[in-house]
């Protein structure tokens, strides 16, 4: 049986049984390349439960302002963003169902458009690991492997690191290589070299906020950017107002966020965002060896004190 | 010397000069049923099972070093066979504890 | 609101030039103009900057990622400046050197005709935005491939409409041909150096480009009875479940051509400050937020409603005329997906 | 309606005037409407200048101040005092630091510092705009103080307290009070023996009414603040009534399970029943379950059989005692550097070489007229092991093992003439009242002071003598010579009951590990938690006279403190502002004093919110610093107040 159909009986029973009030899934609509998100309450609905490599959302983002009990399909990062929140009192762990699924990845569906120059998807049709994408213009066979999102290329937690039912078998972890070598790139390159490469994503920033309404850890219910007494940061598309925007966003995710890549995918104007928060989440596994949204009660590396603490800059 | 954690590692100056009980252990071999108890309950992890058979086909105890035997009789006490108990030797050897 | 000006039969000659010259006709605008047009901002974004040579411009393009209205009415606008803490040194308005916009779709040319209406209306009067708009001379250039969101057609406008605009342009696939359509735009366009005659077919071919692309329009919504629909179910259980999923970002509204919500905040350093425009979004929640902290759009669903309403309905009321005009960035930009045209239809389909 | 501030800069009669031009500072300031009046003075702190701010309150209805002069940790104080004279708060003072911030430094730039200066009051004026008239907060306090450890700083500390006539607690691990020092032969540099002078302050113990002495006791919890604290203890099972225990020896002789005696360091046995010492307080037998054959299931009860009093139960078990006091006392002191961890001096590998305490051990034997083995003629010393070692990242000085290795080196050289004793030192340290006067005597009975490092030492495997190689750096020569016994001096270092008292209170340590003081000098025995003193090595090493005066300093600390019948506590907190606050927790797990919680505020909702319990917080501001949204922010120093003063730059 496949997943999507061992998904969909998992939900129809979670529904049946009453167990859950709502599943949160992922459905498609006909878009091509993407699914959207869906709220299935009745049992007759479960059929519209997909899983492909096109269900891109980290659905743990709806979870913190649901009161009732819901169960949501996460893929690895995602049930990681869920041991934040639960750490976070944000989730009550018996308050959500997870339906943990391993994952071999998610499509970037920017890199499609990249690769095909820009050209204007008008179909898509996914069979085994190959898509077929058409167009007014054209038609070509595409590899799954070959789109998938960045993170997902340095994805270490692939399977569910906690859940209440997989669908699946576990993966085998994947074999990483040069996680990080767009960072120390940018690591090895001049403070100007660098403040150029800032500035230059950055002013694509239109501050619409997807990246933050998109990111599972940005919950706060008053952002600091739209505070005003006192104003923390200037509300305009100023370089520096945007710069001290995402840098405060990043900082705010310091040993809290577990790569999902939402933030990214959802920029509408290709802002390296995850260029920040994935450089600080060098830093706090090189510094701290913690890694984020592992174990429920671990508390964030910068939250507590331990002796062996690196300490050289208090000194 | 048991629970001799680690901070103290000297043998006591007085060690030779400290008597404690000897032990000597009584096993009736045919009696026992092999039900561990004794073996289980020595405070002083003094036996273990043998390798032989007896008639009733068990592993009877042994004794693994007698001069561990500090003569507390638990195995008796614990015995359902009557088939084990100590005797404290009264030749007031000394030895290290 | 602008009336067009009429402009002569005589005058509507139809101009054409070799594509490989069309640099020498911007390098000609741009000595007398501040010229805006399509610019590779990266691999996949194409956007509105200012043009310094020919060079620059992005022609072969499927539409700009960001809506043309940020030319008239910018993200973040200085609206004055102060010093002093007795009373605002306000700075005079003055038109800058003369702009044309170079490239436009028919889309964002009609945001502009909508956007006309809230900052040139009768009872308003937006300065800010007026004295840019008389400024600005627009080119728009036909959309030969409308991309698998676009729904211009069922707004009234489609890829080739000559509405609203100074001069319209197409690609002919080897030969540009401009129409002027205002006598501003014909002004420009018969000093412009090296233009020859249009051919006497070219207008045919126009035609025959229209329909092809036309057909290409794939999708379509009715919006017939749309504002009296909305009217009847401002109560209607549906909201409860469209904004689910919708993350309350501003993506669909920043993108908007149409969108012209706006907060004003003043920035203050000493004595010294100034009071900025900038985009608002009715998709955040600060947006209605009060200083009690009471929220009258306390969710999203609130929100999504107010959303819809104001583009299909408050804006007919107002105006006329339906906010919005088709050109599907919502749909391709929404992070989780959402489809302003499914939404649409499934209000057609409630009972 | 805008505040109406006076603006005061002070000459400092030329400490500040003489860099800074006061005329400039003064003249920057005026301009804005709240600005009352700008003032100068040469000394504002004098009586004059005071009156001249009291004056100027009453006249101007002044309702904030500014004063551009000192430090606040100088004179802040005063100020604040000129403040609650006049009737305000004084919270609504401003200080400007032109001195030590300013013009100290900057000397030679006047210009610049004029500058600094300028911006300095600019800045405290623009957070004196937005300064609310805190009042300060009152808390009852009572006359109860809990005391964490029994040795001879938590003794004094009982005893002085107990006289006062305040109710104390004395917890102890151990089953005696007594500890390091019950274990010593002598003491420097007057050779008293430690048990004669001890063993009377630890009778007194019992015999005070108010002290309640509980022994192989821990602490488990506390909770609370000053005036509040809510101590959980467990109580170990001792198994013997000492009510009714003769301390007839006939269980020990019966018991026979032997184990190292933690009283002799591990010299000598002990048995699993024992008296914990000769001078053991409380006086009384207690069986050590740990090394008991067995209680469950009883293996043995050969003690019991013999015990005629029948005061042994072994129905017995832990208990739990929860008690309330108002401030508590700190002494869980020290351990000793495990020598073993410096492998070149061979301890825990050669049996003649031991570390001092167990020279204490052997000493005492042997003024007994036991002495446990033959020490032999010849014997080094080897200072500082474990201390001033970056090694071993104790880079502080033990401060007693100068003077402890001359008094055992006397004691030695006493016993039996002929002797010959070396001690290989690195630094002499001989500060104390008498010490320098003791090392000569020392040098003049025939020790050999040799200043050098010992680089290692070597047994003999068959006659077990040491030899020993070193360095003499005083005259260059390499020393290699053989000894019978080597004492290992060794260091002083916090030990486990503090790690655990430390977390409890949640008390801040210093980089040697040693609980932190408030402040070095003027607060020596206070910490940043009100309430809650420290006393003896628990604060670092020391020695006897010292701990014994930090005893009576922290008693004296927390009687001049409860005394007063009420606590006035500092109102500037943290506070959370409840709208913003999304519960996440990160303040409450960074908070260091423990003073916030996670709590649902709304049932109906579900909403959390942190919550900050005003008298354990300190307003340090690292919840403030923590808060991703906003939400928690210091009353009195708020992000509001902070981004005006940076604006004003």
């Amino acid at each position: 049986m496949d997943l999507q159909t061992k998904l969909r009986q998992e939900a129809r029973k979670l529904l049946e049984e009453k167990l859950v009030d709502v599943v949160i899934g992922y459905e498609d609509e006909g878009a091509p390349l993407r699914t959207t998100p869906c709220f299935i309450t009745d049992p007759q609905d479960v059929d519209r439960l997909v899983w492909n490599p096109f269900c891109d959302h980290n659905l743990a983002r709806y979870l913190t302002a649901r009161k009732d009990k819901a169960a949501v399909v996460a893929k690895g990062c995602d049930t990681r963003a869920i041991v934040v929140l639960i750490n976070e009192n944000q989730i009550e762990r018996k308050n959500v169902n997870i339906l943990g699924m391993p994952c071999g990845g998610i499509v970037d569906r920017k890199k499609i458009y990249n690769h095909l120059k820009n050209g204007d998807v008008r179909e898509a049709v996914l069979k085994d690991k190959v898509i077929t994408v058409k167009g007014l213009e054209f038609t070509a066979d595409l590899m799954v492997d070959d789109f998938l999102a960045d993170c997902c290329l340095s994805c270490r937690h692939r399977n569910p690191v906690l859940c209440d039912v997989q669908i699946g078998e576990n993966l085998p972890p994947l074999d990483v290589k040069d996680e990080y070598k767009k960072i120390k790139q940018l690591e090895e390159s001049t403070s100007e070299e660098r403040w150029e490469y800032f500035r230059k994503t950055l002013s694509k920033c239109i501050r619409c906020y997807a990246c933050r309404e998109a990111c599972p850890l940005c919950y706060c219910q008053q952002c600091f950017t739209d505070q005003n007494f006192p104003a923390w940061v200037g509300k305009t598309t100023d370089i520096s107002d945007t710069i001290v925007f995402h840098i405060m966003r990043a900082f705010h995710t310091t040993g809290r966020c577990v790569d999902c890549g939402a933030c990214e995918r959802s920029c509408p104007n290709n802002v390296d965002i995850r260029m920040l928060t994935k450089k600080i989440a060098k830093d706090v596994k090189e510094l701290f060896g913690d890694e984020a949204g592992l174990q429920l009660e671990e508390k964030a590396p910068l939250s507590f004190y331990n002796e062996d603490d690196p300490q050289d800059f208090i000194k | 010397m048991k629970n001799a954690a680690s901070k103290y590692w000297r043998i006591p100056l007085d060690a030779d000069r400290v008597k404690t009980p000897k032990g000597k252990i009584h096993i009736l071999k045919e009696r026992c049923k092999g039900c561990g108890f004794c073996i289980e309950y020595c405070p002083r992890d003094v036996l273990e099972f043998s390798d032989e058979f007896n008639e009733k086909a068990y592993h009877p105890p042994r004794v693994k070093d007698e001069k561990l035997c500090l003569c507390c009789h638990l195995c008796e006490l614990v015995c359902p066979e009557y088939a084990i108990w100590s005797t404290e030797e009264k030749d007031e050897e000394l030895h290290h504890p | 609101m602008r009336t067009t000006p009429r402009i002569l039969s005589s005058e509507k000659i139809m101009k054409t030039i070799k594509k490989d010259k069309i640099n020498t006709v911007l390098d000609f605008l741009i000595k007398k103009y501040q010229v805006f047009g399509p610019v590779q901002k990266d691999d996949l974004v194409v956007d509105f900057g200012r043009i310094q040579n020919g060079a620059q411009a992005c022609l072969e393009f499927s539409n700009t990622n960001e809506p043309a209205k940020k030319l008239f009415f910018p993200q973040a606008e200085t609206l004055f400046s102060y010093t002093g803490s007795d009373a605002a040194q306000v700075s005079e308005l003055k038109p800058e050197k003369p702009r044309i916009i170079f490239g436009m779709r028919p889309c964002d040319a009609k945001s502009l005709s909508l956007l006309d209406a809230v900052f040139d209306g009768p009872d308003y009067k937006d300065p800010y935005y007026i004295v840019k708009r008389k400024n600005t001379t627009i080119f728009t250039l036909a959309c030969r491939r409308p991309r698998s969101n676009c729904f211009c057609d069922s707004l009234g406008i489609g890829p080739f409409s000559k509405k609203d605009t100074d001069v319209f342009m197409a690609d002919l696939g080897d030969r540009y041909v401009f129409e002027p359509i205002t006598p501003g735009g014909a002004d420009i366009l018969n000093k412009i150096p090296g233009l020859e005659n249009a051919r006497p077919t070219d207008a045919e071919r126009l035609k025959n480009l229209r329909s092809e692309a036309e057909s290409k329009v794939a999708r379509k919504v009715d919006l017939d009875n749309l504002p009296e629909k909305l009217a009847r179910i401002f109560d209607h259980p549906f909201w409860d479940g469209i904004h689910q999923k919708c993350l309350g970002c501003g993506i669909c509204t920043y993108l908007c051509p149409t969108c012209h919500c706006f907060d004003i905040v003043d920035e203050q350093k000493d004595d010294k400050g100034r009071r900025i425009r900038i985009w608002d979004s009715c998709s955040y929640p600060t947006f209605t937020l009060e200083a009690s902290g009471h929220n009258p759009r306390a969710t999203g669903k609130e929100r999504m409603r107010q959303r819809l309403m104001h583009k299909f309905r408050y804006f007919v009321e107002n105006y006329g005329e339906i906010a919005c005009v088709g050109c599907g960035r919502c749909i391709n930009h929404c992070p989780v997906g959402s489809d302003l045209i499914r939404e649409i239809e499934n209000i057609n389909n409630l009972k | 309606m805008a505040p109406r501030i006076g603006v005061y800069v002070c000459h400092c009669g030329g400490n500040i005037s003489e860099v800074v031009d006061i005329q400039k500072v003064m003249e920057s300031l005026e301009g804005p409407v709240d600005v009352v009046q700008i003032k100068d003075h040469e000394h504002i702190c004098s009586e004059v200048g005071q009156k001249l701010i009291l004056n100027d309150i009453k006249e101007n209805k002044l309702d904030r101040v500014v004063i551009a002069a000192c430090s606040p940790q100088f004179q802040g104080i005063t100020f604040m005092k000129t403040m609650e004279h006049a009737g305000l708060s004084p919270y609504v003072l401003e200080m400007a630091n032109i001195r030590e911030q300013c013009s100290w430094p900057h000397y030679d730039y006047p210009q610049e510092a004029t500058k600094k200066a300028i911006d300095l009051t600019k800045m405290s004026l623009a957070k004196a705009r937005l300064d609310i008239p805190l009042e300060k907060k009152v808390i009852p306090i009572g006359k109860r103080v809990l005391i964490i450890g029994g040795g001879i700083a938590g003794i004094q500390a009982a005893l002085d307290l107990g006289d006062a006539g305040f109710q104390v607690y004395l917890v102890e691990k151990d089953p005696s009070i007594g500890g390091k020092m019950a274990q010593l032969s002598k003491t420097f540099p007057t050779e008293d023996c430690a048990a004669c002078i001890l063993s009377p302050k630890m009778a007194d113990v019992p015999n005070n009414p108010n002290i309640k002495l509980m022994t192989s006791t821990e602490v488990k919890d506390i909770s609370g603040y000053i005036g509040n604290y809510q101590v959980t203890v467990t109580r170990k099972a001792l198994y013997v009534d000492p009510d009714k225990c003769t301390c007839c020896d006939k269980c020990v002789e019966a018991c026979p399970v032997t184990v190292p005696n933690e009283y002799d360091e591990g010299l000598t046995t002990r048995k699993a029943i024992y008296l914990p010492s000769p001078i053991a307080v409380p006086h009384s037998y207690i069986l050590d379950d740990k090394t008991c054959l067995g209680l469950f299931p009883l293996a043995c009860s050969k003690c019991k059989e013999v015990c005629e009093p029948n005061a042994i139960d072994y129905d017995v078990y832990p208990t739990e005692e929860k008690f309330t006091v108002d401030t508590i006392i700190v002494a869980t002191g020290f351990d000793i550097y495990d020598a073993r961890q410096k492998r070149v001096y061979g301890l825990g590998k050669y049996e003649n070489v031991f570390n001092a305490l167990e020279m204490e051990r052997m000493l005492a034997y042997a003024g007994e007229g036991k002495p446990l083995k033959d020490i032999g003629n010849r014997i080094a010393f080897i200072q500082c092991v474990g201390s001033r070692d970056e090694q071993v990242e104790h880079e502080y000085c033990s401060r007693v093992c100068c003077m402890y290795a001359t008094k055992l080196a006397c004691l030695l050289n006493r016993e039996r003439p002929g002797k010959e004793i070396y001690i290989f030192y690195t630094d002499l340290r001989a500060y104390g009242k008498g010490f320098e006067e003791y090392y000569k005597r020392a040098q003049s009975e025939g020790i050999k002071y040799i200043r050098g490092r010992v680089a290692e030492i070597l047994e003999d495997p068959k006659t077990k003598k040491l030899t020993l190689r070193a360095e003499d750096t005083l005259s260059r020569k390499i020393i290699e010579s053989e000894f019978n016994t080597v004492v290992l001096s060794v260091g002083l270092i916090p030990n486990e009951g503090t790690r655990h008292v430390a977390g409890l209170l949640g008390l801040s340590r210093s980089q040697d590990g040693f609980l932190k003081e408030a402040h070095l000098k003027f607060r020596p025995v206070d910490t940043l938690i009100e309430g809650v003193f420290l006393a003896g090595t628990v604060q670092g090493p020391k020695d006897i006279p010292d701990s014994v005066a930090q005893a009576g300093a922290a008693s004296s600390r927390a009687i001049s403190l409860m005394n007063k019948g009420v606590y006035e506590a500092e109102p500037i907190t943290a506070q959370i502002d409840e709208s913003i606050c999304i519960g996440c927790g990160m303040c409450a797990d960074v908070c260091a004093y423990k003073a916030i919680e996670i709590t649902v505020v709304d049932a109906h909702t579900g909403k959390k919110t942190a919550v900050v319990n005003e008298f354990l917080c300190k307003g340090c501001g690292t919840c403030a610093a923590t808060c991703r949204s906003g939400a928690a922010d210091v009353i009195g120093v708020s992000d509001h107040q902070i981004s005006k003063m940076i604006e004003v730059m």
